[in-house]
């Protein structure tokens, strides 16, 4: 039965450059360029070392941004990670408090984070006619309660702790030139995590998990394990954000990783990435994540009242969605008025 | 003889970004009579029905409603003019009640308040003489497609509609109850209203209406009356050229048992199934919505666990827990629901072919999209889909071409030995239809085993070498190619003493 | 076509936004400075006053003290940042006044990074956790940046010197006293706190357990709970009445926290209830609950003033950043009007003690509720 | 006619089920320390939950549109900001104008969002979430770090003092309207007409994006008017007010049986929710769990509810299988 109308289809994709450079990432490098421009231009101390120095605490929520952008991909969300970086780091702290090598800490922290992670992906899985919102948001509540108890009964009580061995952790905060170790950590996490998104199989069955459940269903894609996996690697994530979160804070407390998934989410929704599903890649969300880091430490510099970053960023995030959608309208229009 | 126009529609023209919708059409409708309106996928007819309706504002054109010119500025206006319609796939809202489904936009209001009490009697009333078999507060969303499309016509029913639009009504309904439909209809044109049939189906069209429109291409083609029109003739005008032999099916001498189900069983949907298949040989699968038919298959393919029952592949007895296994042992399932089943409509054509064998493509993992384009195009052109480019999203294509992409994305399997059908040509054209046969007349040439799901008769009769009937979740019976008839297909989907209606729960 | 016009509607809305940001926001970073001195001036003067004097300076390469408080929209920090600043900008320096966006040592943290290469002299922490912020603290003692803390401490070993506006045993002492005077010397008696990490909260409720141990004196007085408030109105709120209905024979709370004593007075005072309070609060905030009679809540309550704990901290950045002293035990230094101080060793850090608690009563109310 | 189950009739009915959850609550948190039950005490639920009651049924219409808010704190407290500021400076002391001002402001914030998630096409919980950062920041902005304490209020905080009327009215003010206005009028049935299905209330002639603006603002207006209740209860306005308490009104409504999907839920059953939430925290420290273990709970007893309902529907269903006949 080969074509009998001969008619031909073409199978030769589309690259030109500068579509690629008028793209959504395209648009992204622009503005992280300039971004940093608006910084030397507004702070004198906006340099390559100081801007390296001050990133590992906003570096440590990009670990947690690539799992959240899988999540998002698949069309679920999660926002009991916030609470979930609290419950790993805290169980960090209080385990190597009470004797435990830093590198069984190291494990205790991933391991709680993946479990959080495998709790979250247990509901959501279990009780598909749930929205994964209500499972995350029960489970919020529930690991930021957990942390609090724990404080209570094992720690000295008062809600926080801090590390008192913390050789293992100046490790991890330790440079290599001006190069901070979790940079790397996280380019590293980031080209795996874009990689598999783009070009695996593993990617592929997310998108089509999250652009129509029902036909990744019937096209043969375990979809509840691989959302499963999903989110126990946003937990295990979680769990890497949280310990290198300690290696700023080398301590825990009740209100680490406050807002924190509002953040990654807002990080991932500005790089491109659709709430709904299908849409977006890692790399949009990698170059968003460093917009806003570059952008805070900018304005920090500046002294500008932090209230007002939070403006700004939300400001930024609205637009961001607003123009693909008031500019997809207007092109509309125009073409209606063409014909 | 001066004709008594109720709606006439001159020079209609309608144009969405890129494309003309329509083109100068015309349209008249007479009072009291059944009109159908025929045509091709994509030539026009759904537009037009929305042009009338007031929900599309046509660019060009003039619309007269008992002979004076009006503007609808939205489908407000039209309600209120008297014109009512009943959408494709019923635009009912789930999980409100019936009541409130016929009256949306049109409640019984007093100062202000609406009166639920009135509202429900008089909902009573016009079920009563739908004769419907469920209560107004009942929640719509619990309701069958049947039972749905009734609310739907209650609704056009209960705004006192002169002129009520029925778009493709039967398509979701099984034969009695189409009939039922078609008793409906020839009632409200007793009454002395004017009703607009949009179908596929011709038997639609010569049991109801007296003359036929036909589009074509956003075109208008002509207006005939179904006593002086044939067959042919009518498809022609829809089609544009001449289709003979609509089902090409030819004698294949059957080889052995490809394919056998045993005793399948799940609580509350069929019970203890059982049927076989020849490799060569096209299986029909038939019986009423809610018989059971797509659950069973469902649940042989994996997609849902059964309570018991066994599946053979070549005599071998097959452990099926999910689709993926039925989909590796070579079961390959199209499935009932091309747009939210069968494809992604946000991807691109290649895409979606290679879905399900992406994994077998990769290297280590990592997706080859190079083999990938290569064999998506091969297997898109092998089913001749009307398509430019395989990166051109699955939404572009008309509901034919969306099924031949599924039949491409069973066909890129290529361990595929048993091939189920579930209403491979519902909702698509009769050029289309007659290709969907032929490539399901090859796949059996080429020694494959095939069952096929439909509701519709002429094409299961015409293509199967066996027919299994199913009613209210078990088989009722087998019926071999030379002894099959439409009368002996209806007996056995009945049940004994019962009316046949649906499994609602 | 359609995505050049997404990209370039985007940069130039962002482009619009940043600029806005900036140009709004250079006026925010320098409010403080007009309000120190023009209290009931109105905002919008402040704006412009302060935008002109202090924004250029902030990176003018003179010597630049920063102070980092708790968190924004907090009138005692506001008053601590306007003593601060009037105390150095008298002396010629500059000052960076930073709030962080939240109460959290997270937020604190970005926050002193910032000021790290901002190459500031000195950075007056009022640390929002004890241990959390080690590692950045010793960061910028390694960038040759004087640190020290006031209101409340962190590691001692990560600071030079802590400006601590009461000795520990001095408030524990002062509010078990308040909490004896009101009872009568004995009966049930509870605590309202602020939340559970906080540590100068739970320094001073360590000392009130203590002296109702070691002190014989308090032997009759009975503390039934110590409950947390979380310094939010409603939760204090909730606790208070859960506090008045499962102890009945209550007859004091002592909330040593601003919120918490505020939200406290107001529910003891709608429901008449026959509950005293005292504790640590704010004049302003608390003007309404003081006084003598049946009618209010709270017959006396302590504080020590924030615009003075911010010019100790002031004068002490200076004096540090000028070498006068080192932050070791016996250093003495003049602190402008505030008179001598003398570093001590207490509990093995290094504190400036700036005086007692001040007693805010019925016949003073009236005169300091507008101050702070 | 026949009879139904009473299992079937609670799976059925989502109040009927909070109800009974309700009633054991009271029983068990009654026993254990009777004062619990006291007219003070149930008084005193509504009134320090008076934010999560009136926010719960904007939140209601927001979430019968498959929508949701989570600025509406944020927009809470701008507005109550903004009115706390407007009696520091002596610049407007009548309570009612404080009213309409709190209440404008809401509306403002509320109509932005509305019109832009249904003009703009953009996810609710995107826009709204963005707000959530612009309003927060705001109110921080315009304190300039000062709130505004209870002598600034003292004449407003009469209204909302424990034991005055005020508060209490404006909620059953607010249920009565709410309640004929979902059940009975064209407005209420046509929030659940788009968030039920969206294409075919365009369809039938409903405007989509007037009504989806309309639940917005309304959301907002709700959110403006807890502002101004928020600093007459509390005496006190400052920028960080209510923080995070979104979640709680999700949580009520979730728990009231309102569907994130759209087109499900009733008022009976927002408040009923609300309720629950309101008991928890009340209770909590009544029966002396120490306060560390209330977000256990709280978030345990919030997928309890969740989880159980799924499975008596799925039980319901199951039974219902099986008595199919074959």
């Amino acid at each position: 039965m080969a074509g009998r109308s001969g008619r031909e289809i073409s199978a030769v994709p589309e690259t030109s450059i500068k579509s690629k450079l008028l793209s959504w990432e395209g648009a992204l490098i622009l503005i992280l360029v300039a971004v940093n421009i608006l910084g030397v231009a507004i702070s004198p101390n906006y340099n390559v070392n100081n801007v390296l120095r001050e990133m590992p605490r906003y570096l440590a929520e990009i670990f947690m941004m690539f799992g959240m952008g899988y999540i998002l991909v698949l069309g679920d969300i999660d926002i009991s990670v916030g609470a979930l970086v609290c419950l790993a780091g805290t169980v960090t702290v209080l385990s190597s408090n009470a004797g435990a090598p830093f590198g069984l800490a190291v494990v205790i922290c991933l391991a709680a984070g993946l479990l959080g992670g495998m709790l979250n992906g247990f509901i959501a899985t279990k009780f598909t006619e749930l929205p994964t919102m209500i499972v995350t948001l029960g489970t919020q509540i529930i690991f930021r309660g957990i942390a609090e108890v724990l404080f209570e009964t094992w720690g000295n009580g008062g809600g926080t702790a801090s590390m008192t061995d913390t050789k293992g952790l100046m490790l991890l905060a330790k440079k290599i030139g001006p190069f901070p170790i979790s940079f790397f950590c996280v380019i590293i996490a980031g080209a795996i995590m874009i990689t598999v998104l783009a070009k695996t199989t593993f990617g592929r069955k997310l998108y089509a998990i999250g652009s129509n459940k029902t036909a990744a269903y019937y096209a043969g894609i375990k979809v509840q394990r691989i959302r499963f996996i999903c989110y126990s690697l946003l937990g295990f994530l979680s769990g890497l954000c949280a310990l290198f979160l300690l290696t700023a804070t080398f301590g825990s407390n009740t209100t680490t990783g406050q807002g924190f998934e509002m953040e990654v989410i807002a990080m991932c929704v500005f790089g491109g990435i659709a709430t709904t599903g299908g849409k977006g890649n890692l790399i949009g969300a990698f170059i968003a994540a460093f917009i806003i880091v570059c952008l805070r430490i900018a304005l920090g510099q500046r002294n500008i009242n932090t209230q007002v970053i939070l403006v700004i960023i939300g400001l930024m995030l609205i637009v961001s969605v607003l123009v693909p959608a008031l500019s997809g309208a207007l092109t509309a229009k125009k073409k209606k008025a063409q014909t | 003889m001066a004709e008594d126009l109720i709606l006439e529609l001159k020079g209609i023209t309608k144009i969405f970004p890129g494309v003309k919708a329509l083109n100068k059409v015309h349209f008249q409708l007479r009072r009291g009579e059944i009109h159908a309106l025929m045509g091709e996928n994509g030539a026009g007819k759904s537009t037009f029905i929305k042009v009338i309706t007031g929900v599309h504002a046509a660019e060009e054109g003039q619309m007269f409603l008992e002979g004076k010119e009006v503007h609808f500025k939205g489908p407000r206006d039209a309600q209120e003019a008297g014109i009512a319609a009943v959408y494709q796939h019923p635009t009912s809202y789930p999980t409100l009640s019936v009541t409130e489904n016929i009256f949306m936009g049109h409640e019984n209001v007093k100062s202000g308040i609406i009166q639920w009490r009135s509202m429900n009697a008089e909902a009573q009333k016009l079920l009563d003489s739908l004769d419907a078999d469920f209560k107004p507060t009942d929640e719509v969303g619990a309701l069958t497609i049947a039972q749905q499309q009734m609310v739907e016509i209650a609704k056009a029913l209960s705004t006192n509609a002169k002129i009520i639009i029925l778009d493709e009504p039967t398509a979701a309904l099984t034969a009695n109850e189409s009939e039922k439909l078609y008793e409906i209809v020839e009632r409200l044109r007793d009454e002395g209203r004017s009703v607009i049939f949009i179908s596929h189906r011709f038997e639609d069209m010569y049991r109801l209406a007296s003359r036929v429109t036909v589009f074509r291409d956003s075109q208008y083609i002509g207006t005939y009356d179904v006593d002086g029109i044939s067959n042919a003739d009518l498809i022609k005008a829809m089609v544009g050229r001449e289709i003979t032999d609509m089902y090409p099916k030819e004698d294949i001498t059957l080889g052995d048992e490809i394919f056998r189900v045993e005793g399948m069983t799940r609580t509350g949907y069929f019970k203890d199934v059982s049927f076989d298949v020849k490799a060569g040989e096209i299986v029909g699968l038939t019986g009423l919505v809610g018989a059971g038919r797509t659950e069973t298959i469902e649940s042989v393919c994996g997609i849902t666990k059964p309570d018991s029952g066994r599946v053979y592949l070549e005599g071998k007895e097959l452990s099926i827990r999910e689709p993926l296994d039925a989909m590796k042992a070579g079961i390959i399932l199209l499935p009932e629901d091309r747009q939210k089943q069968g494809l992604i409509l946000s991807w691109g054509l290649g895409r979606n072919v290679t879905l399900p064998i992406q994994g077998e493509l990769a290297k280590k993992g990592f997706n080859d999209e190079k083999k990938e384009r290569e064999l998506a195009k091969e297997r898109l052109e092998e089913v001749d889909t009307k398509a430019v480019t395989i990166f051109q999203p699955a939404s572009s294509l008309s509901g034919g071409n969306q099924q031949k992409v599924v039949v491409a994305k069973a066909l890129a399997q290529s361990n595929m030995k048993v091939v189920i059908m579930d209403e491979p040509t519902k909702g698509i054209d009769v050029g289309a239809k007659k290709e969907i046969y032929e490539i399901m007349g090859q796949l059996a040439k080429k020694g494959y085993g095939i069952i096929m799901i439909s509701s519709e008769m002429p094409e299961i009769i015409g293509m199967a070498d066996r027919i299994f009937v199913m009613c209210n979740g078990r088989v009722s019976g087998c019926l071999k190619r030379s002894e099959v008839t439409q009368e002996r297909i209806l007996e056995l989907s009945m049940e004994k003493g019962s009316s046949g209606k649906g499994g609602a729960a | 076509m359609k995505k050049k016009l997404i990209s370039l509607l985007l940069s130039t809305a962002l482009a619009a936004t940043l600029l806005a940001g900036c140009g709004s926001s250079a006026a925010d970073t320098a409010a403080p400075a007009a309000d120190s001195g023009a209290q009931e001036a109105a905002p919008a003067a402040d704006d412009s006053a302060a935008a002109d004097t202090a924004a250029p300076a902030a990176n003018a390469g003179g010597t630049t003290y920063a102070l980092v408080t708790k968190s924004a929209g907090n009138p005692f920090m506001e008053r601590m940042a306007s003593g601060f600043q009037e105390a150095i900008e008298a002396q010629g320096g500059t000052v960076v006044i930073q709030n962080p966006e939240a109460a959290t040592p997270d937020a604190q943290i970005s926050v002193i990074q910032s000021l790290i290469s901002q190459g500031v002299s000195s950075i007056a922490v009022d640390g929002n956790d004890a241990n959390a912020l080690t590692a950045v603290l010793t960061e910028a003692s390694n960038a040759g940046i004087k640190v020290l803390t006031l209101d409340s401490d962190v590691a001692p070993d990560t600071r030079t010197v802590y400006c601590n506006q009461a000795g520990v045993s001095q408030i524990g002492e002062t509010l078990m006293e308040a909490v004896y005077d009101l009872t009568g010397g004995e009966g049930d008696w509870a605590i309202l706190s602020a939340t559970s990490q906080a540590t100068n909260q739970n320094a001073w409720i360590d000392a009130m357990k203590k002296l109702m141990e070691s002190d014989s004196k308090y032997a009759k007085l009975n503390l039934v709970e110590v409950a947390y408030g979380d310094d939010e109105p409603q939760k204090s709120t909730d606790q208070t009445q859960a506090l008045l209905q499962n102890y009945p024979d209550l007859k004091v709370i002592c909330a040593p926290t601003t919120v918490g004593i505020a939200a406290a007075a107001k529910v003891l005072q709608d429901q008449k209830s026959s509950v005293k309070l005292t504790g640590l609060g704010l004049p302003s905030e608390m003007a309404e609950y003081i006084g003598d009679d049946d009618a209010h809540s709270c017959p006396y309550m302590y504080l020590w003033n924030p615009i003075d704990l911010g010019r100790l901290a002031g004068y002490t950045s200076i004096a540090l950043v000028d070498g006068t002293i080192t932050g070791a035990a016996g250093d003495k230094f003049t602190a402008g009007e505030l008179g001598d101080y003398t570093i001590e060793e207490i509990d093995g850090s290094t504190q400036i003690i700036l005086g007692p608690p001040f007693k805010f009563d019925p016949s003073n109310i009236d005169e300091w509720k507008t101050v702070y | 006619m026949k009879k139904k189950s009473v299992g079937q009739f609670l799976s059925e009915s989502r109040e009927a089920s909070l109800v009974i959850v309700l009633i054991i609550l009271l029983i068990v948190v009654g026993i254990i320390n009777p004062s619990f039950l006291s007219f003070t005490n149930i008084r005193q639920i509504f009134l320090n939950n008076t934010l999560t009651f009136l926010m719960a049924l904007g939140m209601l219409c927001v979430m019968l549109t498959a929508g949701i808010d989570i600025s509406i704190t944020s927009t809470l407290a701008f507005a109550g900001m903004s009115i706390g500021l407007l009696q520091k400076y002596n610049i407007l002391h009548n309570t009612f104008l404080l009213f309409v001002i709190g209440a404008v402001i809401g509306i403002v914030c509320g109509f932005l969002n509305g019109i832009i998630i249904a003009k703009g096409h953009v996810a609710p919980i995107i826009c709204t979430m963005g707000f959530m950062y612009i309003w927060r920041g705001m109110a921080y902005v315009i304190s300039n770090n000062n709130w505004a304490s209870g002598m600034d209020v003292a004449g407003f905080s009469d209204f909302g003092k424990d034991g005055a009327p005020g508060p209490y009215i404006i909620l059953i003010i607010a249920y009565i309207i709410f309640f004929v206005v979902m059940k009975w009028t064209r407005f209420g049935r046509r929030i659940y007409a788009v968030g039920s299905n969206t294409e075919a209330a365009q369809v039938s002639g409903i405007n989509v994006d007037r009504t989806l603006t309309g639940v917005y603002t309304i959301m907002g207006f709700l959110a403006g008017l807890a502002g101004v209740l928020s600093v007459s209860i509390y005496a006190s306005a400052q920028p960080n007010m209510q923080y995070g308490k979104e979640m709680d009104v999700i949580a009520a409504c979730v728990i009231g049986g309102v569907s994130m999907s759209g087109g499900r839920g009733s008022v009976a059953g927002t408040f009923l929710g609300a309720l629950i939430i309101g008991i928890i925290s009340k209770a909590l420290p009544m029966v002396n769990i120490p306060n560390f273990w209330q977000n256990l709970i709280k978030g345990v007893i919030i997928l309890a509810v969740v989880i159980l309902n799924v499975v008596t529907q799925r039980t319901m269903e199951r039974q219902n299988l099986l008595r199919r006949e074959m």
